[in-house]
């Protein structure tokens, strides 16, 4: 069975592999998303904390031997928590300035971040292998998928619904959107709008390590493992535009499908489609698929 | 109105309890000093106005009061609290209700959600029902749907007015909501503002059209570089006319 | 009247927000030469008005003549350099610019260096004194070398007048001019804009009445979208149907807001 | 007016320097000083901040480079040949980019950059991850043998020095005055019959081609060019340089420039030293992990001091010129 | 004379990236060894080395090297880097007349067109490891090939060697796809490979990238559907990466065995000492060649590069690296090369007991023969 001269077979798995990349541009661009909404940073450093993640999800192995699952529920917490540090010690001290400042100081942290797991552990891959629950693939006979791809997609959809929901359907949610217009006013209105900028940025950040968790055994655990992300979700989220919460999720996975179809027909552009896919949008929708022209 | 009369029954005007109480309040933002040593003193259900030239420091004062400048010193207590070290959210749950000069509408919210956005801030009061407020405003009842700043100006300050009378805040301070109002509508804010006082609410108001403020209020600050110049009651108002005239040129 | 009268005219001018008609078949003519005031309840659809002929917002229907051409699809620079400028309801100045360079903005245009990143800005020199004259036309020729930034509320809005001169504008649409004043500065722009309306046309939307009945020729009363009433401040102000409207009575006179 | 002598003692040193310093070594610090001011002049004077410049700097010295090796062109072409690149690249990211406001503009740059790496990775002539190896310096005006790095090394001076002025020049134009228009209140300047989209994409495209003569020449001078011109931490490099020298004000990326080079050189050193001092093994191992100082550094700047070193100068100095009056005014008040 | 009164080695290495183990930090000590076991000095001249890690990027190695031998006055530089970076340094050395000595990269470029009367390709290349482990793949039937291509230099290089051995023995190449340097994920890739049909996945990679590949290939079941894979470039610290469980039965060509004889074994123990794993081939190349050039030097008094150069290429090279080794014109040291596969667990007795030599290659059969250098300093 082929379609224009390409097996189903290689088809339809490359497929999945781009859904699973989709997965984790869903997941940051979110994270992102949420995050840039109420602290009005773009965070450079979240590509850094998807790293950290991963790197905990190791270490936990490797010197703790707290296994994935255990890693996959503390990695993001601590994340979390350090994200919360940042903010509580760097970050709040910016939002009076130019958003342009937060970029660069996220951009200082994954420098250092990267810099410091990169003197620790050098920039090459450390192994983490798949869960005993999740090894092994099931063969659907027109192909073989490997269980820990699929519950990558899985989990990650999940994840992401579940913040859609609460941001574009509960009260907390609609403090998080008018927050992000006019904090000050918000918190004249007697909410607790310091406590929960921070808690956004916690949360986001804590997205990006679960992420990271969820990409330790696809990919290796490296400390540029982040940065080479980060700058394609950054197209994704033009694409899809900082606008909506939805919209960065099926943009990202989209795109991760997209990408996942050219490297079948085309390997040459796989690298290169989401940014062309960006200028394509730019000049028909200069606001994005999904953004508000402000 | 009758609805709302009976809906706040509860507090009745005891000029014994001071609402809100503001000794020597400095006020900068940043470097620029703008409030040198503010005094003013409003009993519980009294309606006070400020009055004074543009840059006169009227809106720090109010946005100084919910801690909303930069550095304050002084005092600021509300129904006895002190509250010049608190943060702004529990400045509001002292029962303090702030429309804001710019009314601050949100646009990312729907009429309707912006109406529902204020968290009650008291709990021993509730406040006006959404029903009753639509009544008020039949704009916004009629755009309750549409995107909060897609609202017309005049639309916006309404909308900016009704939402604090929600949450049972019962010192409202109110920044300039006569702005840019058509006259049937700022008739219409004239008998909500004698409503509420009878309803034993304390309101402070920030007010540029005089003729709006004069039959409203008790009584009358006069500020000027961000210090109280004049004070006076509604009483003695036509003796000070001339003063007025010459700091303000009514 | 012939065409040379009416300077600008709308022909069934309507726009529509999903659902909602904000502004429905006005047909508006605006003589040249005239003072000309645009009134109405909130919402009426007044800002939108003046964003449509300015092309801030697209007609969804309907025509907009500017002497006689149809400007109705020209972009917003385009209108502006046509002659037509708008100010905005919030003052709009350049605060770290200093008063006299504010108006040599407006002014350099017309020399056509704007591209000249090689020439010297002292070649911009040239235009002072005609900034000058214009700062004099509102008074402010003493403020020439101050920031903007330090000036107080009323004079932004007289530089920002001045600055709006300096387009030399056939037509000029001011959107609230005095909203949020103080009592002298209202006394003051209403004397401004009589001064500088003479040889030009203006359109303005206002809600103060003690302005519209001082300066205006003619008033449009909006309302919902629709022209409800037009004509002197005399005729307007005698008919019932504004008063309802705006006043919210039948009786008595159509009182300002301040 | 001792700006004037201060700018003269710095030219002077700059023109002693190759006697004491690596010439090599110095070229590269020019390179980076006027990739830096290129830069600047955009962020600068239209408050856009570029993530993307290594696409100009790495483009344009691809392009420089394979024309004066494969091609053979003398070296004066070979630089206009890497600007008019720039150029182009300018146009076309900026074409895109620009009409997107803020935190948007610097995203789009950012990817756009990171689309030409993925291109340079992938296209032939750039050479992928071997990059563009034994490119002659050819000779100016086919007489002087640049080959010679003293020599090169004045070439290199006297073309910063003009582009510097350049640079000076365009800040104080007719077309200068506009872009601060622009930046001060952009609805205003349209109301003003200005079409800001158009300024603003010819200052992007004036800084892109400058950053390209600065890629064009370091590619020259080192004779290679290879895929970390095009990265994004070079495009993350010349923001650090302008942060620290101080953004917006014209000596700033030059000192900037000098400061982060000087200091990745001489990182390992500075290292053993701390390890010295201190004690801590760790730090021996700072020399090759240069990115955790740059982090360290970016952190710093951002938080304490956003005028950068020529910034915070010129505030104290005219604190200093404040502080009589200040006094004054107290002894009048009281 | 001796320049500047001291003998200055410059070691080039990846201390951090996808190359370190088989290079890096281990390499830097090897060389140190040597000059600690040659006594520190060289004819009462000290011998001093300095290290560089050049982040696996091109400029970086560059530019390093240029500043040592211009700055540094660094009489010789030994690296252990990609082939990118040695082609870029061969270059260097040619214009500085300045020894290079190449015991890392692969590219058999360093010995033909790229070839300089200062450099010297010491321990393997992309030749050998294409005869020895191509032509053991296909005579077990393995005659239809993909390629998984390091998008660079070496693996270029390494698959065009390999493809050249394959069309002789006239199987055939299906296709090729390339990955970049140290890429994070396979999957992609091998999807590509499996969908060819080829019998052979040919891995013309080296280091994590190989170790990725290979166990991501056994995530998608691809050995167990009945594909082979060719891994042609292995090192000793791979298999201890990979577990002898996933390594088990691959089939590589190496310079060096530490457990190959009692001589092997007795050195690889002293480095195993200092560094704590048992020597690569490029550990153990780099300490040989750092030997001969400061024998040479002690030989011929001068550390002048062309005299040395003219020393070691006449003398011999016998030692636990190489026996009968020898330096061609070309740069290209000689020496047999051995046939390894991986152990089975079961195998293995001790911890470092990780693979058994299945054949000697003798060294004319295992380099390309002079005559077909296309390097310009070989008179024909
Ligand atoms: N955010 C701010 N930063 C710096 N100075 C400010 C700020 N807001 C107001 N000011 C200054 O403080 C002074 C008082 O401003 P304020 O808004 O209180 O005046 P006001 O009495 O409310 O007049 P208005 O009719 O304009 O509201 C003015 O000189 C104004 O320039
Ligand atoms: N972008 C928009 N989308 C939807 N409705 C809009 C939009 N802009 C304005 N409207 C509606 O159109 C009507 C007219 O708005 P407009 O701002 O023109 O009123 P206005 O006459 O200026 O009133 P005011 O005097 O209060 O400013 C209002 O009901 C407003 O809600
Ligand atoms: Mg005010
Ligand atoms: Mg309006």
């Amino acid at each position: 069975m082929e379609i224009f001269g390409i097996p189903l077979q290689a088809m339809l798995s490359q497929l999945l592999l781009g859904l699973v990349n989709g997965s984790f541009y869903a997941m940051l661009s979110l994270g992102l998303a949420v995050i840039f909404g109420l602290l009005n940073v773009i965070n450079f450093a979240h590509g850094a904390l998807y790293m950290v993640g991963g790197f905990l999800a190791w270490m936990g192995l490797t010197y703790f031997d707290a296994n994935y699952w255990v890693m996959l529920a503390a990695a993001p917490v601590i994340t979390g928590a350090f994200g919360v540090l940042i903010e509580k010690t760097m970050l709040k001290h910016l939002y009076k300035l130019d958003h342009l400042y937060g970029l660069l100081l996220t951009f200082g942290i994954t420098l250092m971040l990267e810099g410091l797991f990169r003197s620790f552990y050098g920039v090459s891959g450390q192994p983490y292998s798949v869960p005993e629950a999740l090894t092994g693939a099931f063969n659907l006979g027109f192909m073989i998928l490997p269980k820990y791809r699929a519950w990558v997609v899985v989990a990650s959809v999940v994840v992401c619904l579940a913040t859609w929901y609460v941001i574009e359907k509960t009260k907390l949610g609609a403090y998080l959107r008018a927050g992000t217009e006019n904090p000050k006013l918000v918190e004249a209105f007697g909410i607790n709008v310091p406590l929960m900028v921070t808690m956004t940025y916690g949360f986001g950040v804590a997205l990006a390590a679960f992420a990271g968790v969820l990409a330790a055994p696809v990919i290796q655990v490296s400390p540029l493992m982040g940065s080479n992300l980060i700058i394609v979700v950054f197209a994704v989220v033009v694409i899809g535009g900082m606008g909506s919460i939805l919209g960065s999720i099926v943009t990202g996975l989209g795109l991760g499908v997209i990408e996942g179809l050219t490297r079948v027909f085309y390997p040459e552009l796989s690298a290169t489609v989401v940014f062309i896919i960006m200028a394509i949008v730019l000049m028909l929708r200069p606001a994005g698929l999904f953004g508000k022209e402000k | 109105m009758n609805t709302v009369i009976e809906a706040f029954s509860a507090g009745r005007t005891n000029s014994a309890i001071k609402t809100l109480e503001i000794n020597n309040l400095k006020a900068w933002y940043g470097e620029s000093h703008i409030l040198h040593d503010v005094n003013l003193t409003v009993q519980q259900g009294e309606v006070v106005t400020l009055l004074g030239r543009n840059g006169a420091g009227r809106t720090t004062t109010l946005r100084a009061i919910m801690g909303l400048t930069g550095r304050r010193t002084g005092s600021i207590k509300v129904n006895g609290v002190e509250s010049i070290a608190l943060p702004t959210f529990q400045v509001a749950h002292l029962g303090v209700g702030y429309c804001p000069e710019e009314r601050g509408i949100f646009s990312s919210l729907s009429t309707e959600e912006n109406l529902m956005l204020p968290p009650m801030v008291s709990n021993t009061d509730k406040g006006m029902s959404v029903e009753e407020i639509y009544g008020m405003f039949p704009n916004l009842a009629e755009r309750r749907h549409s995107q909060g700043t897609r609202l017309s100006g005049g639309e916006q300050q309404m909308l900016a007015v009704a939402r604090i009378l929600r949450t049972g805040a019962r010192l409202l301070l109110l920044d300039e909501i006569s702005e840019g109002l058509a006259p049937v509508i700022v008739r219409a804010l004239a008998r909500m503002i004698t409503a509420l006082k009878a309803n034993g609410y304390t309101i402070v108001m920030v007010e540029q059209n005089f003729r709006f403020a004069a039959p409203l209020a008790d009584r009358f600050y006069v500020m000027e570089h961000g210090q109280i110049v004049e004070h006076f009651a509604a009483s003695e108002l036509d003796s000070k006319m001339s003063v007025l005239n010459e700091l303000l040129g009514v | 009247m012939t065409v040379e009268d009416i300077i600008l005219e709308t022909r069934n001018l309507t726009k529509e927000f999903k659902g909602f008609t904000a502004v429905n078949d006005v047909n508006l003519r605006v003589r040249r030469g005239d003072i000309h005031a645009l009134i109405g309840p909130n919402g009426a659809g007044k800002t939108t008005c003046f964003n449509l002929l300015t092309r801030f917002l697209t007609t969804t229907h309907g025509q907009i003549l500017f002497n006689a051409e149809d400007i109705t699809d020209v972009p917003a620079a385009k209108i502006a350099r046509r002659g037509i400028i708008r100010s905005f309801q919030i003052s709009a100045v350049f605060p770290h610019l200093t008063v006299l360079e504010n108006v040599r903005v407006g002014l350099q245009r017309t020399l056509g260096t704007s591209f000249h990143f090689w020439k010297s800005e002292h070649t911009l020199s040239q235009l002072n004194d005609r900034a000058m004259q214009l700062l004099s036309e509102v008074d402010l020729e003493h403020f020439a070398d101050t920031l903007t930034v330090d000036l107080p509320y009323g004079r932004k809005r007289a530089l920002e007048i001045a600055t709006t001169l300096s387009m030399e504008p056939e037509l000029m649409l001011l959107d609230e001019p005095t909203q949020g004043m103080g009592h002298e500065d209202v006394h003051r722009v209403t004397e401004l804009i009589k001064k500088v309306s003479a040889g030009r046309t203006i359109l303005m939307v206002e809600h103060n009445m003690a302005v519209v009945s001082g300066i205006c020729d003619r008033i449009t009363v909006l309302q919902r979208g629709a022209v409800l009433a037009e004509g002197s401040y005399a005729e307007v102000s005698g008919n019932a149907q504004v008063m309802e409207a705006y006043m919210g009575t039948a009786t008595g006179v159509l009182e300002g807001a301040h | 007016m001792n700006k004037k002598i201060a700018y003269g003692a710095v030219l002077f040193a700059a023109l002693a320097a190759p006697a004491f310093i690596y010439p090599v070594f110095l070229m590269k610090v020019l390179c980076f000083a006027l990739f830096a001011c290129a830069f600047n002049l955009l962020i600068g004077f239209t408050g856009l901040l570029s993530f993307g410049h290594a696409a100009f700097f790495g483009g344009a010295g691809y392009v420089a480079g394979h024309v004066l090796k494969v091609w053979g062109w003398p070296f004066e072409l070979g630089l206009l040949a890497g600007m008019a690149v720039a150029a182009v690249i300018g146009l076309i990211m900026g074409g895109l980019a620009i009409r997107r406001q803020g935190i948007y503009f610097t995203m789009i740059t950012l990817a756009l950059a990171q689309m030409l790496y993925f291109v340079a990775l992938q296209t032939p002539f750039t050479g992928g991850e071997d990059g563009l190896q034994g490119i002659p310096r050819g000779s100016l005006l086919g007489m002087l043998n640049l080959g010679n790095d003293m020599v090169l090394y004045y070439v290199v001076l006297a073309i910063f020095v003009a582009a510097f002025a350049m640079i000076v020049r365009t800040i104080h134009s007719p077309f200068g005055q506009v872009l601060k228009a622009i930046k001060e209140n952009e609805p205003r300047a349209v109301s003003l019959g200005y079409d800001v989209h158009r300024y603003k994409l010819l200052a992007f495209v004036l800084s892109g081609t400058l950053a390209g003569l600065a890629g064009a020449l370091k590619t020259v001078i080192l004779g290679f060019e290879t895929l970390t011109d095009v990265h994004w931490s070079m495009s993350g490099l010349v923001v650090l340089m302008t942060l620290v020298g101080g953004l917006g004000t014209l000596a700033g990326p030059i000192v900037g420039a000098v400061v982060i080079i000087a200091l990745e050189n001489k990182l390992g050193d500075l290292g053993n030293w701390i390890t010295v001092v201190t004690g801590i093994e760790w730090f021996r191992s700072i020399g090759e992990s240069v990115t955790i100082v740059t982090g360290f550094i970016f952190i710093v700047c951002v938080l304490a001091f956003r005028r950068g070193i020529v910034g915070e100068i010129g505030a104290l100095s005219t604190l200093w010129r404040l502080k009589p009056t200040k006094t004054a005014a107290k002894a009048a008040t009281a | 004379q001796i320049s500047d009164d001291v003998v200055k080695i410059g070691v080039i290495v990846d201390k951090t990236g996808v190359y370190s183990a088989n290079g890096g930090p281990g390499a830097v000590r090897a060389v140190e060894l040597a000059v600690k076991d040659f006594g520190g000095t060289v004819n009462g001249k000290k011998i001093e080395v300095v290290s560089a890690d050049y982040q696996n990027k091109v400029d970086i190695a560059l530019s390093k090297a240029r500043e040592w031998l211009d700055v540094d006055k660094m009489d010789m530089i030994i690296e252990s880097t990609d082939s990118a970076a040695s082609i870029a340094m061969q270059k260097l050395g040619a214009e500085k007349k300045r020894l290079m000595i190449f015991a890392g990269s692969a590219t058999t470029a360093l010995t033909n067109k790229e070839c300089s009367p200062y450099g010297i390709h010491y321990v393997y290349d992309t030749y050998a490891l294409a005869t020895g482990t191509g032509r053991a793949v296909m005579q077990d039937g393995g005659d239809s090939w993909y390629f998984i291509t390091a998008d660079y230099a070496f693996g270029s290089s390494l698959e065009k060697d390999t493809t050249r051995v394959i069309q002789q023995m006239n199987g055939k190449v299906l296709g090729t796809i390339k990955h970049p340097l140290s890429a994070p994920d396979f999957s992609s890739f091998l999807l590509q490979a499996q969908a060819s049909k080829a019998k052979v996945i040919g891995l013309a990679n080296a280091g994590k990238d190989t170790q990725n590949a290979v166990r991501q290939a056994a995530e998608f079941g691809i050995v167990r559907g009945g594909q082979k894979l060719a891994t042609l470039l292995v090192f000793d610290t791979d298999i201890k990466g990979l577990g002898l469980k996933s390594a088990q039965g691959l089939l590589f060509t190496t310079g060096f065995y530490w457990d190959y004889n009692d001589e092997t074994r007795k050195w690889s123990r002293r480095f195993y000492d200092v560094h704590k794993a048992m020597p690569t081939m490029i550990q153990a190349g780099m300490y040989s060649a750092t030997m001969h050039y400061l024998k040479s030097i002690q030989a011929t008094g001068s550390d002048n590069s062309d005299t040395v150069m003219k020393k070691m290429k006449e003398t011999e090279i016998n030692d636990f690296f190489a026996k009968g080794g020898r330096i061609r014109e070309d740069g290209r040291m000689i020496h047999d090369m051995y046939l390894a596969e991986a152990k089975k667990p079961s195998e293995s007795k001790e911890e470092w007991d990780i693979m058994k030599i299945k054949r000697v290659i003798p060294r004319d059969e295992a380099f390309q023969p002079l005559s077909e250098s296309t390097c310009p300093l070989v008179k024909k």
